[in-house]
């Protein structure tokens, strides 16, 4: 019988397997469908925790996931797991968990002294403390308060990465949230309508509260039957809705029971994206603490719980238990204790009189009627209660070894708050019900305020057929089959919220929120139910304060002297149940955590050697070589000055545009003219945001009347096509433009270097390449190395090159026909890092100048501009803002001793202890030909500074180098090389 | 999370889109001026209530879309395509 | 919407499997108002355009349409009067012919759990009532796009080339549960061989 | 306090009057938030202006004073915003014993990884411009990072991480107590904070402002400040002005409470995601804007997967931590990505409003700036360049170089 306290069989669990576990280095045994907290409750584990502030000892509470004490660490191979709740937390073989917040052990807590210290530790003491000295605060108090606080210990393991994680996609006709009878009535009837319906319940076994009442046992069954036979019904136990996020979209964390999580390996949740037309909230209610001092001592728990611990676990919570309630619902714990022989100490109901306690008498067990709990003896266990009449008098103690508590139970409405339902308070029940408009989803049973399994049920019958209606679908039958138990006669609950008397009355009780406390909030000013909430941090724990919130507002409500309904509850946020970040992850995380663009030639730059670099989301080939340093990118650098050089640049956008309209587009979204090219030309185009700056270049190609090709940056590729499809649609939807992707069709190369004209000869036939025939800018079909491919005479280097563009898949043949045909010149593959030197010495622009805040003006191309017709961006770039004098100009620079080198970043000053910046370096790379550095700067007045000495300042790197202010065009500025 | 009826490809998941602004003002004539330009670019409604806007749907077809959307309650009352007219909600409604 | 575990794989992971599939893609881009033309010429070489959204098979090509007034045809590689060129000469002053037989990568998914493999990623509603045989749609799976086509017993998917062993691999390390199994070269035929009803 | 111990605390004070409104003031402030409060206590405390009323439409400090990720730090691109944010991070040193409230300033230091050489040359960009302006900044190198954060993994599997930059003087402050602390001062130096009370209208006189219509009244001002940043447009509107500004979320996160594991604010430079841990012990997160308009303040699905992902990535350790809630505060989101602390066309209306990302961190400066207008009539010179007219003049300071377009932020 695997404990003292299992008295009999469970529900959920398997008495022919014992399991063997540990709590804080004990070895015990339990029993397969155990939680940790019924397995220990079955061996008599009582204290399972300390406090959170005041380190108090602390025992189970509930039976499920609203526990606020029993929470422990896990010991996996991995680390350590923090703050699992042990009333979930499934037995598996030899699990060891360990209880919290103690020092030096659970038994002994030196921490504990808060308790006694706590009149000066009242809510948000910390406000009004902690400030002198002025230092001290992060150095002395913070750290002291930071180890203090925090419940359990996180060991982080990086190898916890290769836990695996899913996220599924499902989408349903209706979504109903919660399979006890109302959601299982409703499932059924929808389902037999032919609705797609998903059925989720956080519980490890659907039924909610019907497996509770073993008269309820055949019809359960019965409904779990029929919904086993329809295939458009998915039930999914152990499935948590943690959000409602509109548009019938919801998250749902399922969490797999310890066998499949070994069968699917390590799987640990499984995350749902649910979309739904129509949702059922039938999710139940929660029972409510009473706050009385000592509600906190282990031993104190709901009613409910008793109940389930000997339904589902056939344990008995103790020996000699007594109840403190105001409702007839909770009887149900005594009665069912009292059938498995366990006797009732006594009940204690602040109502005078009910049908419950008349039943309760006939059985032989005393009520005390109109009578309280004015508080518990016993610190690490209940030993005895007080006891008196409504008015306080009358006191007498009753010798209990357990205290089962209920102050009522509030729907379960967070899930409709979040999708706006407003809170109406019933009085009837002492509770707020969710008002929720129909085409937001509907709330049913006990969720809303419907208590009593066979009304539930009936309820859930009802919100099937008016949804059935919703979607067109008439129900014939509406009345769950088979008939359904009667509901026990009862009478109403009646308010009860605190019992006042010396000691801690807790509202909250894993952050250790007293009724005290509420009621300073509400002296100090902070009488509004959020504020309150943030400054004594009430119901702002893992278990967002189920059990225990709308206690806080009713002693709130009474300090203020007004309704509770007046005061309200916090808005509950998402998520319902704590989520692991794995679950919420999903697999798009670390490889997978942004998509690899690869070269059509990765293969080959692999296998040449090449180190690549993560450029946005591609990867390219920085230089060919494993070497660090300037070395091995020169020599590809200097391969194209000296004779020739081919580099990859298929990551450029390529976008084709075609139709009668094309050139008159181009112009529109090009600041200067390109309707004006001529087929067979190419031309060098500028794009303005409509604000007048610089947006992206990249060159366009006409190859026939109503036929181009523009490129754009590698960075911006997807967000240019974006830009020129939205301009086409909003602002030229009568245009005749097809815009066309190719990116990913062709691959590009970049031939540079004096000799390039002699390598392009050899490979490409049926053209004449020669400078006359074939100038500079000019663009043609090819045969490249028997390929059809795209000819343009481009050059970002500076030096004679030419592009040469053939589809992807062929894109190795001809790569290596080029360096083939390279070969008598020492041809040389370059790499970005020689790319960039190439550029920047010719003084070409890209991101690092491009980068949002310069104009056209700014970079010099104020003259690209065109006079005449309207394009993005032409009016604003007129603004004085835009030509400002002092406005950062790019110019280039170079460190007046050659052997100095430049850093990107580095400030541009006027004296060399100058604090105020004139500007800043962009690129900067050692030259190719000469000694020494040069690079772009972006600097106040710029243009008019050209000749003048300034300094760059590296104040990180403590440096302050005089720099030669020059031209950017640093290479050839006549441009003889390119045509060449 | 906004599911958006697209007119050509129904309903889908938001992260197959991209907002693209306030579908109710259309750019200036070429010679409007500055102060056109500066109003149609910087200047926003910015509706608490709602809003006729712009979507481009990047993961499907990757047409222009307009739609209806209230900007506090996310409800979508009506999705068209680029050239259609769609009406605005009275003020006030929906809420 | 069964979970993997109770999907065992069989030994050689033939529940689900997927391999790339050689075709020659080009794209028919209507010209402006001209979309009924495209489709007239399309007919005349036995190919009827699908409707938004659908897949159809004719004249030896698969026709998909995911993006209005634009036709993907898929062929296969380099087949005597299906390419490009051709269909350039045909739609002349009617439509914009693209070839992206480079561009875009064909993958062939099989398989009984291939739907549970796709729903860890696609956010479509692929239940068989409400994308059947003969659908098509563009989404993203992965973080990359992706047009799925609905075939009797299989699913092309076609994903842009430069992201496509990422895509893969997603495949791949998604499907591992299911023991999922990569196949060689997938024939054009095993397309063409499934019948559109 | 032990005095209030040992008498059971019964003799705490209201923090901040419960004040009802009378019919004029010399200086209305609308938005009982951050800046709204902070301007109240400096204009009574170093302007001398008392005759002041904040009006809150509902309980104070429940906007984005109470939503954000609750970091301070002054590490930014352009020189102006740097000067302003330094202002600020100066004022938040002094501020509690300003205040005599905890506040909780905890400069536990701010760290920017990076994950490319273009990123390290922008990060360097800006610790050498913040330096020169005697702003503290360090660059560390990998290793570096690893010490200071043993959680990160620095290989992550696709962006690794290179380096970072670190401001020592960064960190976060507790933000509730941020409004209460301000909101208590302000009262006793005699400001009339007025809660409950929602603006109806914008009484003007030509071109010139005369109070504010209420749900408790008319109030008379000669001087109505706008400090409602995520409502600013509608306010403005009832002024007749449309402003330069869109609406959008910012999300957070909560995790559970642990043990300390994370003493710094760390920001991810490949993926949308910033994390510190409270002194409460829950870890704290923050994402990027959803990109669209909306006034929704709520969490959003998309977005706590991509900040999951982003974290799982650059942290597995947390890949078992638990996140309780996630929330989400509505910004003003300004064309250029910079706050507006402006005079408007409506003589006596000024706007103090556009924060963007940047609201808590800045509320010390804020409020200071926008009293120094308030009293003086002309801007502070550490917020000179935030004026409205920046727009139309093509000044706009574009801290991020993404141009009007919010959504793409």
């Amino acid at each position: 019988m695997t404990g003292p306290h299992r008295i009999t069989a469970g529900l959920l669990t398997d008495a022919a397997k014992a399991i063997g576990f540990s709590f804080d280095g004990r070895t015990l045994t339990g029993l397969a469908g155990d939680t940790l907290a019924s397995a220990l409750l079955a061996n008599g584990v009582r204290l399972v925790g300390r406090s959170f502030k005041y380190h108090r000892p602390r025992g189970v509470v509930t039976v499920g996931p609203d526990e606020p004490c029993a929470l422990v660490d896990v010991l996996t191979k991995s680390g350590r797991e923090p703050n699992q709740l042990a009333t979930t937390l499934e037995l598996a073989t030899g699990l060891a968990a360990e209880s919290q917040n103690r020092w030096p052990s659970l038994g002994f807590d030196m921490f504990a002294i808060n308790d006694r210290l706590s009149r000066f530790l009242p809510a948000g003491f910390y406000y009004k403390t902690f400030m002198a000295p002025g230092w001290a605060w992060e150095r002395l108090y913070e750290p002291l308060i930071r180890r203090a606080a925090g419940l359990g210990r996180l060991q982080a393991a990086i190898s916890d990465h290769a836990a695996p994680a899913e996220t599924l996609h499902e989408h349903t006709d209706v979504l109903v949230v919660g399979a006890g009878t109302t959601g299982l009535a409703a499932a059924a009837l929808l389902g037999a309508s032919g609705l797609r319906v998903l059925l989720v319940d956080q519980d490890v076994a659907l039924g909610g509260g019907s497996l509770l009442d073993a008269r309820w046992t055949s019809w359960r069954e019965a409904m779990l039957a029929t919904l086993a036979k329809l295939d458009s019904v998915c039930c999914l136990p152990r499935t948590a809705v943690v959000g409602a996020y509109g548009h019938g979209v919801f998250g749902a964390v399922e969490s797999l029971a310890p066998h499949r999580i070994a069968a699917s390996g390590g799987l640990r949740e499984r995350m749902r994206i649910i979309r739904a037309r129509r949702v059922i909230f039938a999710t139940g209610s929660v029972e409510r603490l009473i706050a009385f001092p000592g509600n906190d001592v282990p031993g104190v728990m709901l009613a409910s719980a008793a109940l389930g611990y000997l339904h589902r676990y056939g344990v008995a919570v103790a020996h000699h238990p007594a109840l403190f309630l105001n409702n007839d619902e909770a009887y149900e714990a005594a009665f069912a204790l009292a059938d498995a022989g366990v006797r009732c100490a006594g009940i204690i109901d602040v109502r005078p009189a009910s049908k419950a306690a008349d039943r309760a008498r006939a059985r032989g067990i005393e009520v005390h009627g109109n009578a309280v709990v004015a508080g518990v003896t016993g610190r690490r266990c209940v030993r005895a209660l007080q006891v008196t009449d409504a008015d306080g008098r009358n006191r007498r103690t009753i010798a209990a070894d357990c205290l089962l508590m209920s102050g009522g139970y509030s729907p379960a409405s967070a899930l409709a708050s979040q999708l706006g339902a407003a809170l109406v308070w019933q009085s009837a029940i002492a509770a707020f019900t969710p008002a929720l408009d129909s085409a937001s989803g509907y709330v049913a049973g006990a969720a809303r305020g419907c208590f009593g399994l066979a009304a539930a049920a009936q309820d859930g019958a009802s919100a099937a057929v008016a949804i059935a209606r919703d979607l067109g679908r008439i129900l014939r039958i509406s009345a769950p089959a088979p008939d359904l138990p009667v509901d026990p006669q009862g009478t109403s609950t009646s308010a009860v919220w605190e019992i006042r008397g010396r000691g801690k009355a807790f509202v909250d009780l894993q952050h250790d929120v007293t009724a005290d406390d509420v009621r300073l909030a509400q002296r100090e000013g902070y009488e509004h139910v959020e504020h309150m909430k943030r400054y004594t941090t009430h119901g702002m724990a893992t278990d967002q304060g189920r059990i225990g919130g709308l206690v806080g507002s009713a002693v709130l409500a009474a300090a203020r002297g007004v309704p509770l309904s007046r005061v309200g509850q916090p808005h509950p946020r998402p998520y319902l149940q704590p989520l692991s970040f794995a679950a919420l992850a999903g697999m798009e995380v670390r490889e997978h955590f942004k998509p690899k663009r690869r070269l059509p030639l990765h293969q080959w730059h692999e296998s040449a050697g090449a180190t690549f670099v993560p450029v946005g989301v591609w990867l390219r080939p920085l230089v060919y070589s494993k070497q660090t340093g300037w070395d091995p990118v020169l020599k590809e650098a200097r391969a194209v000055r000296h004779s020739v050089g081919v580099t990859d640049v298929s990551t450029l956008g390529k976008i084709d545009v075609q139709g009668a309209d094309a050139g008159r587009f181009l112009d529109f979204v090009y600041a200067n003219s390109m309707s004006t090219l001529a087929v067979g030309r190419a031309r060098y185009g500028i794009m303005l945001r409509e604000d007048g700056m610089m947006l992206d270049d990249g060159t366009v190609s006409r190859f026939g009347p109503e036929h181009f090709l523009l490129t754009t940056t590698t960075a911006n590729s997807a967000a240019i096509l974006e830009h020129l499809e939205f301009q086409l649609q909003a602002n030229c939807p009568t245009l005749d433009v097809l815009l066309t992707d190719v990116g990913d069709q062709w691959a590009q190369f970049a031939l540079a270097g004096p000799r390039s004209r002699e390598v392009l000869a050899a490979v490409v036939s049926g053209i004449d390449v020669a400078n006359e025939a074939f100038p500079f800018m000019a663009t043609a079909e090819a045969n490249i190395a028997g390929r059809t491919g795209r000819l343009f005479r481009i050059s970002f280097s500076g030096e004679l090159a030419y592009e040469l563009a053939v589809p992807a898949s062929e894109a190795q043949s001809v790569w290596l026909a080029v360096l083939e045909a390279g070969k008598t010149f020492d041809i040389k593959p370059y790499g970005l890092d020689a790319l960039n030197t190439l550029r920047i010495e010719k003084g070409h622009v890209t991101g690092a100048e491009l980068n949002g805040n310069t104009s056209a003006d700014d970079l010099g191309m104020q003259r690209m501009l065109k006079k005449q017709g309207d394009f993005v961006g032409r009016m604003l770039s007129q603004r004085s803002g835009l030509s400002a004098p002092d406005r950062l100009q790019l110019v280039g620079v170079r460190p007046a001793d050659a052997a100095r080198r430049l850093r990107n970043g580095a400030h541009v000053t006027l004296r060399e202890t100058d604090t105020a910046s004139l500007g800043y370096i962009t690129s900067s790379t050692p030259t190719v030909e000469r000694e020494g550095w040069v690079g772009l700067a972006l600097v106040a007045g710029g243009r008019a500074r050209i000749g003048q000495r300034l300094f760059a300042r590296s104040v990180i790197h403590g440096e302050s180098l005089p720099i030669d202010i020059v031209s950017a065009h640093m290479l050839d500025p006549e441009n003889l090389r390119v045509r060449a | 999370m906004l599911r958006i009826p697209c007119p050509w490809c129904g309903e889908r998941d938001e992260i197959e889109f991209r907002y693209r602004g306030d579908a109710s003002v259309s750019r200036p004539a070429a010679d409007a001026g500055i102060e056109a330009f500066t109003t149609y670019t910087y200047a926003r409604e910015n509706p608490r209530g709602w809003h006729l806007e712009w979507w481009l749907h990047v993961a499907g077809c990757r047409k222009l879309i307009k739609v209806v959307r209230h900007t506090l309650t996310h409800e979508i009352r009506a999705a068209g395509r680029a050239d259609e007219s769609l009406l605005l909600p009275p003020e006030g409604s929906g809420e | 919407m069964s979970a993997p575990e109770q999907n065992p794989a069989t030994a050689d992971g033939a529940r689900v499997r997927f391999g790339p599939c050689a075709t020659a893609i080009v794209e028919l881009a209507a010209r402006r108002g001209r979309s009924a033309a495209v489709e007239a010429v399309a007919a005349r070489r036995g190919l009827p355009l699908p409707a938004y959204g659908r897949a159809t098979f004719g004249g030896g090509q698969l026709a998909i349409s995911v993006r209005p007034e634009r036709w993907l045809l898929l062929s296969p590689p380099a087949t005597p009067g299906l390419a490009g060129d051709t269909w350039q000469e045909a739609c002349a002053g009617n439509a914009a012919v693209i070839d992206l037989s480079s561009g875009l990568a064909v993958i062939y998914l099989a398989g009984a759990d291939s739907a549970e493999v796709l729903i860890r990623g696609c956010r479509l509603d692929l239940h068989p009532t409400k994308f059947p045989a003969g659908h098509a749609a563009a989404t993203v799976i992965a973080q990359v796009a992706v047009t799925i086509v609905q075939l009797p017993a299989a699913r092309l998917l076609l994903t842009p080339a430069t992201t496509a062993r990422h895509f893969a691999a997603w495949l791949a390390a998604t499907g591992a549960p299911f023991g999922i199994s990569q196949t060689g070269a997938v024939p054009f035929t095993a397309i063409s061989g499934e019948s559109f009803s | 306090m032990l005095w209030e111990g040992l008498r059971g605390h019964t003799g705490w004070p209201h923090a901040w009057r419960k004040a009802e409104p009378r019919p004029r003031y010399q200086v209305v402030i609308v938005g009982g938030g951050g800046h709204g409060l902070a301007t109240a206590y400096y204009l009574a405390t170093e302007f001398g202006i008392r005759d002041v009323a904040v009006v809150e439409r509902g309980p104070i400090g429940l906007g984005n004073v109470g939503r954000n990720t609750t970091i301070i730090r002054s590490n930014y691109f352009q020189p102006d915003n740097v000067r302003f944010y330094e202002f600020s991070l100066k004022l938040w040193e002094g501020l509690e014993h300003a205040l005599n409230f905890n506040a909780m300033v905890s400069q536990r230091g701010t760290l920017n990884l990076f994950h490319t050489e273009a990123q390290r040359d922008l990060f360097t960009r800006r610790a050498n411009g913040m330096r020169l302006q005697r702003v503290d900044a360090v660059a560390l190198n990998r290793a570096e990072v690893k010490a200071r954060v043993p959680l990160v993994d620095l290989d992550n599997g696709r962006y690794p991480v290179l380096g970072g930059f670190l401001q020592p003087r960064g960190g976060t402050v507790r933000h509730d107590a941020v409004a209460w602390g301000y909101a208590r001062a302000a009262s006793a130096a005699g400001v009339d904070v007025i809660e409950q009370c929602a603006v109806t209208g914008i009484r003007r006189d030509g071109r010139r402002v005369t109070g504010i219509d209420t749900t408790r009244g008319l109030i008379k001002a000669d001087t109505v400040c706008l400090a409602v940043a995520g409502h600013s447009s509608q306010l403005a509107e009832m002024a007749g002005l449309t402003l330069p500004i869109e609406t959008h979320v910012l999300q957070a996160f909560v995790s559970e409470s642990i043990k300390p594991v994370l003493d710094v604010v760390l920001t991810y430079g490949a993926g949308h995601f910033y994390v510190s841990q409270s002194d409460k012990g829950g870890l704290v997160f923050g994402g990027a804007i959803d990109g669209y308009n909306t006034f929704g303040q709520r969490g959003t699905l998309p977005m706590a997967e991509e900040v999951a992902a982003a974290a799982v990535t650059l942290l597995p350790g947390l890949a078992r931590l638990r996140v309780l809630r996630q929330w989400g505060g509505v910004m003003d989101m300004s064309m250029d990505g910079s706050p507006i602390i402006s005079k408007t066309p409506v003589d006596g209306l000024i706007l103090n409003g556009g924060w963007c990302y940047g609201g808590f961190k800045a509320i010390p400066a804020g409020g200071m700036t926008t009293a120094h207008l308030i009293a003086r009539g002309e801007p502070h010179p550490a917020a000179a360049h935030l004026d409205l007219g920046r727009f139309a003049a093509g000044r706009t300071i574009d801290e991020r170089g993404i141009g009007p377009y919010p959504y793409l932020h």
